[in-house]
């Protein structure tokens, strides 16, 4: 049994490995990076990714401590909707965010302006399919620091607060590392959405698309293999 | 001076029924099975959880509803909860900290606490790194540097083999000021209680001293602790005399080296008794009830 | 601080809820979702979804029993690999795909021609991009059965094989439909990688994408608001 | 008959070396510390685990490197492993069913075995909701339906309380197959033997009958099972005679009820006695070793 079993662990290994491994030794004209209009995407993917990812952790950290370690009434349900963007489809998501901010008239007012083909149209598409991924990350964390240290912190002397911010944290450093990691991957690898709100100014993934569509398959690998290293890194680290 | 008035609580599974009690500068021993709620009666007065109805009174002050930062009251969990991310010496001055106590003073008051519970040579370690027993006279440490004024123990000993057990006990009788020590280890409870209560679903069904475990009143106390309870008479398994040749069988023989406990089906109850005859399951015996 | 903590929670929470809210509550015209094309998306979606989802569960069983019972050299690797699929960026993995199955010849020759803007080309992105999601569910699941019940089995009498069938598989029941359903999940949403290598047959995201480019938002919501409902659906199962 | 030679083995940081004894139909414990790789030496036997060195023969015949299914010897492990999604019938009926014996003759074999071990009334449950005693009985059901040639237990009662402890010591002592069961627990040793073997850092360091418990002769053994080690010689507890008023300091008091266990500093060696004596923590006795 053992044979075989290990034989199909290895078709599914090479299924997987061998495209990834083909892209990255065949990374056609890598001196295209270096055009401005890819260093310019690469910004852009970049910081909407960080900006989305920072106000992710702050809207998170009360957020997972509530739902880690209080019980209140519909809280299944509170979690289940807060998992939600990682099961809508990511068009979907696009038309969801523009219907809604465009339905709303004050929110029209208020926010539309910045949204369609605009750099915090990106961040706020980012910020809505990473947060579960922060959000998650950092409630496994909190579930799994025993809240007996926190009891024994408060018979210690230390306030709710101070125990949250010497003992919580510190000991959710790698969930907080791990849930920034995901949350940035997450964000810069979406596209979908991206199609439906925020065209311009373009992310690494617009552009790939949009060599691909305009120049053919060879014009769009040396940015996919970028793509792909960037992807390995953040892997790497989160491992 | 700690005085528990008509304490109750629900928490999950457990509760407490109207616990009501008083103590010096006492080592009390909450002796009762284990999963019976006692620490909930621990939380309690830590203040950890907020009791349903009733009162606690800390040396003539009211505490009921004081937050736990503010009882000064030494709590060690049964897991010891030791700060795993701060080594030996950051976690006993952990309190000192807080509370923002003169640096040079903190490390000779955490020297001190370590010598006395002789773990100075470990300050250095992270806790992972401990055993069991070096765990918990770290989380004792840590309570005591702080000079509480009631430490609260929750099964101190439960997770650990008897050889450190007894050194934990040993350690535990060193300890001078009011202790609620809650446990299920009939030979902790005698080593240690200068006062004694005895907590079985959720009741305070005996308190005062420790003769309590040599001669019990209650007979659910009586069963918990392996006493016989024969025609509404409670008779020690030492008193209970037992000879080859009878009517009576027995059901089990326990060999604990010094003497054997058997079980004698004793006209359809089962009888303990302790003694230094060679007797056999399966054997049929006389027994004298004295 | 726990006033604080919940009111940050609140407006995480409705942050995610009220475009889902908003967008189920204001679909547009649902009689759309009735011509021809629609009803042909859905198939297609589905049906590719549901092939993708068995072969993959047909890989995943045997592989990931073997990662979590054995120990091999390189394991960590090739748990590595096996997870990176979530990680590379959709519009990547398109790319990837295709220019692994036309660069190398025999593979060009033999699959090519089902590939581009063909249905097995939608299960082959599908594929992909959900195994992941079913292999960690049936690690997981194996991981949490005790060993000590196939040991115990063994000495009963049950050989190696009868063993996997009568206590492993009963035992990870639960993880083979999440596993199925994040998978499924998974493929049915993709867009980036089918907009490079299969738009037509169209799926239900694609669909979604041409309406938004053509006729504008209007004429996308009714779309939307049944692939939300699709995700709810699959998603209250899975919880 | 079971026979061991020369088994040798490492597995993860456990491992047996040179470890050789042989079996009738009797009941023989293998007594040592907690953690220290019993269970490896049983994981051997039933063909879990490949030896790394010797041989193996159950009935004349080797069995070093047959598949488990092919033995039939009998395994509970120390956690049960009960099939969770298997009803009490199906876990004990399992073996026979997977080798395709016939219904009716599975039922009443089920029926027969799960009366032996009063366990006829739990048929229909499901195990998670089992109390542990139960757990264990049906796991030991579940083995011996087989009709095993030896059957393996791994701590049968280390998860238990005291009383349900004993109740399952009363079972064991029923079983009239060869039975090897590892084990930290004295009584459950003095209780069940029939032979002993006591096993210490992978070594099987005495074998024969349970006189060893009373007589040890191996200083390691001696100090294990809890006897003096003073110049060499092996003291028992018991043949310590201690007075009050002397130049030993008591350093700790166990208080068993019937008797006392004290530590006292005798030249800087840690010597335990046995006594009925009031003694207290820092008392100053003498001593006299018989």
């Amino acid at each position: 049994m053992d044979k075989i079993f290990y034989f199909i662990l290895s078709i599914t290994f090479l299924f997987i490995f061998l495209p990834i491994f083909y892209s990255l030794t065949n990374p056609g004209n890598l001196s295209y990076l270096f055009h401005a209009e890819v260093l310019e995407a690469f910004k852009v993917t970049i910081l909407a990714g960080i900006l989305a990812t920072f106000i992710s952790l702050l809207l998170s950290l009360p957020s997972a401590y509530i739902l880690a370690r209080k019980e209140f009434k519909f809280k299944k349900f509170v979690e289940g909707i807060l998992d939600l963007p990682m099961a809508i489809p990511h068009v979907v998501v696009g038309i969801m965010l523009l219907s809604f901010i465009y339905g709303i008239d004050p929110l029209k007012e208020l926010v539309g302006p910045y949204i369609v083909d605009n750099f915090f149209g990106i961040v706020l598409v980012y910020l809505f399919v990473g947060l579960p991924f922060m959000l998650n990350s950092l409630k496994d964390g909190i579930l799994a620091v025993d809240e007996e240290l926190e009891h024994v912190s408060r018979t210690l002397g230390a306030s709710k607060v101070k125990t949250f911010f010497t003992i919580i944290l510190p000991l959710i450093r790698n969930n907080i590392i791990t849930g920034s990691i995901l949350c940035f991957a997450r964000g810069i690898s979406e596209v979908g959405a991206l199609l439906v709100i925020a065209y311009y100014p373009k992310t690494v993934p617009i552009l790939i698309l949009e060599n691909f569509n305009n120049f053919g398959l060879q014009a769009s690998k040396p940015l996919a293999v970028a793509m792909i290293i960037l992807s390995l890194i953040i892997f790497i680290i989160l491992k | 001076m700690i005085t528990i008035k008509n304490l109750s609580k629900r928490w999950k599974e457990f509760q407490l029924k109207d616990i009501s009690f008083s103590l010096d500068k006492e080592y009390c021993i909450i002796l009762g099975p284990s999963g019976s709620g006692k620490s909930v009666l621990l939380k309690c007065i830590a203040g950890i959880l907020k009791p349903d109805e009733g009162n606690i009174f800390l040396e003539g002050e009211e505490i009921t509803n004081k937050a736990p930062e503010d009882r000064n009251i030494g709590y060690v969990p049964q897991n010891y909860a030791l700060f795993p991310h701060l080594n030996v010496y950051k976690n006993i001055a952990y309190g000192l900290t807080i509370k923002k106590v003169d640096k040079l003073k903190i490390e000779r008051k955490v020297r001190e606490i370590a010598e006395f519970l002789n773990i100075a040579h470990l300050l250095d370690r992270e806790p992972k790194s401990l055993s069991g027993g070096e765990q918990q006279r770290v989380a004792l440490a840590r309570a005591l540097v702080l000079e509480p004024k009631l430490l609260l123990l929750d099964e101190p000993t439960s997770s650990l083999d008897i050889s450190i057990k007894e050194e934990i006990i040993k350690e535990l009788s060193k300890i001078e000021i009011a202790v609620i020590h809650v446990t299920h280890d009939l030979v902790e409870a005698r080593s240690l209680a200068e006062k004694l209560g005895i907590f079985i679903d959720g009741k305070l069904l005996e308190f005062g001293d420790k003769k309590i475990l040599d001669k019990p009143k209650n007979r659910k106390v009586a069963k918990f602790l392996g006493f016989n309870v024969i025609d509404d008479k409670i008779v020690s398994p030492w008193d209970v005399k037992v000879e080859l040749g009878g009517e009576y069988k027995v059901l089990n023989v326990l060999d604990y080296g010094y003497y054997k406990k058997i079980l004698v089906d004793y006209n359809g109850t089962l009888l303990k008794i302790f003694t230094k005859k060679n007797i056999s399951i399966g054997d049929k015996v006389n027994v004298y009830i004295q």
